[in-house]
């Protein structure tokens, strides 16, 4: 039977003109390589945005830890890594080597399948997340008409290795860590998806490539970001939150607060299985920056990105400067607020994030309906800060008020 | 003007101005890159014990350690592991063969430099002793811990000369106590009173709290109990009061209260007999001489003659303290003045002790 | 294609049978999991993109989850304490019942000869399509969907809850 | 290519034969509940494989599929609350022991 390419593509909605996904790859090479059998050519239509997302994440991660430990270095009045070649440019590979050769320690009693499964499924879907998120124009690995609800499904099922991790360990740290995480992860999703509907409502598709491209446009490509609007400025809040709150980062890193409990649920793992948890966690929160750079920050619009080769690549330069502005607003946040309690985490999420969706969502029907732009304005802005100033005192009724202590006075 | 969530932002401000400000002005990094530059420890500051030696040449001849053990008594932890040096004839040489420290246990509390008479021992500050081993490697021993005196001036000024003014006073006067003892003898007799110093009401305030502190008769202990407590709390009131030079027998001394029943019970029912072995009250080195002497104070010559010394068994008059107080007091060794740790202060009390003996 | 479909049904069929047959409680969990991402890859095999998306949100996102919640609740902490007796007192009459009903459905499926053949290529119902349709055509179940997950939504909270009010 | 519909239609009657098992023959609460979710599971295969080789343009057997989740999602809510309650009664979560009405 004759090899038919066609049959194997995603059936996509085509985004636009131009459009630079895994079908046009294989278009491009055709028309590089008329006469190559359509097997070989399909096949590295395949691989080559495969080998893009595992060659060029990971490296980002890499050098996000190494970055970020030098700006807390230096937010803390601290050099930072300053020893392993000039600016400590090799250290994270030091870290990878030193990682690598530690002794793998696994508990006793522990449940030897699943905790050697938990880091491998840490990882998985937080490169499986990248495999939706548009790096320039037109240029996205899959090009999926369910772009967005993939990620969200997909970084769901990464709270499944830090239960595994967590109750595998047989650890009462691990498994108060891993059931932290769980809770966490549950709550958050559910006012980040209600921010991303704000998006897809606007938009009209899941694909995120027509939400990338839905942002171009307007002055110098960036006054039609979606940041730029009441509702978009209000969804990126609350997504930029719950993103943080789901990769479990800095003031929302309770499942794995040292201080409580020890690392949560990676107390007991040591060696490669740690830093295979660790790249996990990383690599969602990159691909989350990704999401949200995507659907708020105008993906990789900017002044003069467009179609073609010098477009494309202009636009590849935006997407990564937007990338690297919100790995830096994760990182500076990281150095300065101190973490939640759980209980003020579960508040933040029902009372204050998942209403304020809600909210959003009613502005997002307002901005539809008002088809007179500035009155649009004015009442979606309205409508937005009155409801936030109604929530947020009821939300911090409790959090407000000084502190009573029950035994000691 | 207040928000919601102001605190977060100004937060955030204060972290970005750190964040900026640390390029541009070096005043505010507070760390020191390590291997290139060094903070300056304070002179106070300490980290693990070293010996003293005076002079380079011969490092092991001039250590200041004779062996007496008692820093290996008292270290808390007890890191500090001692082996007297001997000759052929097995005859003390007054210093140590072994002298190990155990870097692992040591806590750093510099006990023995407080306890050491001979002002051997003291508190390096060198911070830099990490090992490739956690068991052997960090075990000093003795060719690791000799350093000179210029090394101990250098790093701690102003205590090495205070030191050095002390040892050099105190080899005038040796000298000078020498010199007339060696020229006339009948002056040696008045030597000792010269050197003790006269019991002062503070001698005499640090005695009584003691007798207060005696057990009641009627209190429900049984003498084993008794015997414990009772030395425990000399020691505490030891302790309280320091005994410096605790005076030679003098009337003022003498009406001190006789010691608690119970401390001496062994001795009491059989004072013509020589206690048995291990049940010496006053062998206990935390105890101030006053204090061992009172608990002797009905014993044997011999048992007297063991209270006066050092009680640290240090073995550098060639036997240990039983031994020692038995070889004087059956004659086998004339020399009085060969307990170390117990200085010019135990040599003069055996004396005072044989001659009060050889009046009786 | 082929290859795709035998190895999602192996994954399929043993995830389900470790669910039913393991002895650990959360390990049945975890192969439920398996059996559930069996269930999303049939999805995308079948070209139901946006199902597969669904199934993976809500069933490993929310009910599994919901599932070892439920465990952790009401076993010993770390889960491992493991059942002395796995079958249930008529376990005969449900292996009978299953393998009665499985029989059953062979021989119908045999019989009737349902060999259509997976078609290429060609279009699908789209998100867009099926987000209209739930907003027209079918819109008084979608509504009637709303107040049932709201009742569910509320019912398992005020019986999960119960013990707290009666206190009170 | 050539995956015939009654190999989906097999495929989901054994499922849904397992999870019968299961929910009929196992005696805790939570493993009966999985036995559920995979009989659910096994129908809502049924129903999309039919979808794709008759209907593939039509939203309905999409409509009931997503219906069906729902409905699945909120009874599994239901039923694990329940199982708590139940716990907490009982303090165990074995169906056997659970025998207050027996008559």
């Amino acid at each position: 039977m004759r090899f038919d390419s066609r049959s194997w593509f995603p059936y996509n909605e085509r985004a636009f003109e131009g459009d630079y996904c895994l079908e046009t790859v294989y278009q491009q090479l055709r028309t590089w390589f008329a006469n190559a059998p359509d097997a070989v050519l399909f096949w590295l239509s395949v691989i080559i945005p495969i080998l893009f997302v595992l060659a060029v994440y990971p490296g980002i991660f890499a050098y996000t830890t190494l970055v970020e430990r030098k700006a807390l270095g230096r937010i803390q009045n601290r050099i930072g890594p300053n020893r392993v070649g000039r600016w400590g440019i090799l250290q994270p590979i030091a870290d990878g080597l030193k990682l690598l050769t530690k002794e793998d320690i696994v508990p006793r009693r522990a449940d030897h399948i699943v905790h050697f499964l938990a880091p491998v499924i840490a990882v998985v879907p937080a490169i499986l997340l990248f495999s939706v998120v548009p790096v320039g124009a037109g240029l996205v690995p899959v090009n999926l008409n369910i772009g967005i609800l993939f990620a969200f499904a997909v970084s769901t099922a990464s709270v499944l290795a830090l239960f595994m991790g967590g109750w595998a360990s047989r650890n009462k740290f691990s498994l108060l860590g891993a059931m932290r995480a769980v809770a966490q992860v549950v709550s958050y999703e559910v006012p980040m998806v209600l921010a991303a509907v704000a998006v897809v409502m606007v938009v009209g598709s899941l694909s995120t490539l027509r939400i990338a491209h839905a942002q171009s446009g307007g002055i110098l490509n960036v006054t039609n970001w979606f940041v730029f609007r009441p509702w978009g400025f209000v969804g990126f809040v609350l997504f930029t939150i719950g993103a943080m709150a789901e990769s479990a980062r800095t003031p929302f890193d309770i499942p794995e607060a040292e201080s409580e409990i020890i690392a949560g649920y990676h107390t007991e793992y040591s060696g490669f299985k740690f830093a295979l948890f660790q790249m996990g966690e990383y690599l969602a929160s990159i691909a989350m920056a990704g999401i949200t750079v995507t659907m708020f920050l105008g993906a990789y619009n900017g002044p003069g990105s467009g179609p073609g080769w010098i477009g494309g690549l202009i636009s590849m330069f935006w997407f990564f400067i937007k990338l690297g502005f919100m790995i830096a607003l994760n990182i500076w946040i990281r150095g300065t607020w101190p973490r939640v309690r759980v209980d003020q985490l579960m508040g933040f999420a029902w009372k204050l994030l998942l209403p304020m969706s809600i909210v959003n969502i009613i502005a997002v029907g307002f901005w539809h309906y008002i088809t007179i732009r500035p009155l649009a304005w004015i009442i979606t802005t309205l409508w937005l800060v009155v409801w936030f100033g109604v929530l947020s005192r009821l939300a911090a009724t409790e959090g407000v008020a000084p502190r009573t202590y029950r035994y000691a006075s | 003007m207040g928000f919601i969530g102001k605190g977060l932002f100004e937060g955030m401000v204060v972290t970005a101005r750190n964040f900026v400000g640390s390029y541009f002005d070096k005043e505010r990094l507070v760390t020191v890159q390590y291997p290139e530059e060094r903070v300056q420890t304070p002179e106070n500051s300490r980290t693990f014990p070293f010996l003293v030696y005076d002079d380079d040449k011969d490092p092991v001849a001039t250590m200041r350690c004779v062996a007496c053990k008692i820093c290996e008594t008292e270290c808390p932890p007890q890191c500090i592991y001692i082996v007297m040096d001997r000759d052929e004839k097995g005859k003390p040489r007054q210093r140590p063969k072994v002298f190990d420290i155990d870097t692992s246990v040591c806590m750093q509390c510099q006990i023995c430099v407080e306890v050491c008479p001979f002002e051997a021992i003291k508190m390096d500050n060198d911070y830099e002793k990490s090992q490739y081993g956690r068991f052997d490697e960090l075990v000093e021993h003795l060719p690791d811990l000799l350093k000179s005196n210029e090394y101990y001036s250098k790093i701690k000024p102003t205590e090495a000369s205070a030191v050095d003014a002390k040892l050099k006073a105190e080899k005038e006067k040796k000298a000078k106590k020498a010199a007339p003892a060696a020229a006339a003898k009948p002056a040696a007799a008045v030597a000792p009173k010269a050197v003790a110093p006269a019991p002062t009401p503070a001698t005499a305030a640090a005695s009584a709290p003691a007798a207060k502190l005696v057990i009641p008769d009627d209190a429900p202990f049984s003498p084993e109990q008794r015997q414990w407590l009772s030395g425990f709390l000399s020691a505490v009131s030891v302790g309280a009061a320091p005994a410096t030079g605790a005076a030679p027998s003098t009337p003022a001394q003498a009406v001190t209260p006789p010691t608690t029943s119970a401390a001496a019970p062994a001795a009491e029912p059989a004072p013509t007999a020589a206690a048995p072995a291990g049940n010496w009250p006053w062998h206990d080195p935390g105890l101030g001489m006053q204090q061992r002497l009172d608990l002797a104070k009905s014993a044997l010559l011999a048992d007297k003659l063991m209270a006066a010394m050092a009680q640290t068994d240090c073995h550098a008059c060639g036997y240990d303290c039983r031994g020692y107080a038995d070889a004087i007091a059956g004659g086998a060794e004339s020399d009085l003045s060969l307990c170390l740790p117990g200085e010019a202060e135990t040599a003069n009390m055996l004396k005072k002790l044989m001659e009060e003996a050889g009046k009786a | 294609m082929n290859a795709a479909f035998w190895i999602l049904s192996i994954i399929t069929v043993l995830g389900a049978l470790f669910a039913v047959t393991l002895r650990n409680l959360v390990h049945c969990v975890l192969s439920l999991i398996l059996f559930f991402l069996g269930i999303a890859g049939h999805y995308f095999l079948l070209r139901a993109d946006f199902l597969g998306a669904v199934q993976i949100l809500i069933y490993i996102g929310a009910v599994a989850v919901l599932m070892l919640f439920a465990i952790m609740l009401t076993r010993h902490v770390t889960g491992d304490e493991e059942e002395r007796e796995v079958l249930g007192g008529k376990w005969w009459a449900g292996m009978g019942t299953a393998v009665i009903v499985a029989g059953l459905l062979w021989a119908v499926i045999r019989k009737d000869q349902l060999t259509a053949v997976l078609p290429a290529g060609g279009a699908t119902t789209s998100v867009a399509e099926i987000g209209k349709a739930l907003v027209t055509d079918w819109v008084v179940p979608f509504e009637a969907m709303a107040v049932l997950l709201t009742a569910a939504l509320i019912g398992a909270v005020v019986i999960a809850l119960e013990e707290v009010i009666r206190k009170r | 290519m050539s995956i015939p519909l009654s190999s989906y239609l097999m495929l989901s009657a054994f499922l849904f034969a397992i999870g019968l098992c299961g929910a009929l023959s196992r005696k805790n609460a939570i493993i009966v509940l999985i036995g559920i979710e995979i009989m659910f599971n096994a129908g809502i295969l049924n129903l999309m494989a039919f979808w794709h080789y008759k209907y593939i343009t039509m939203p309905t057997a999409y409509m009931f599929a997503i219906f069906a989740i729902a409905i699945a999602a909120a009874e599994s809510a239901i039923a694990l609350a329940l199982v708590i309650a139940v716990y907490r009664f009982y303090k165990s979560v074995t169906l056997d022991e659970m025998t207050d009405l027996k008559g």
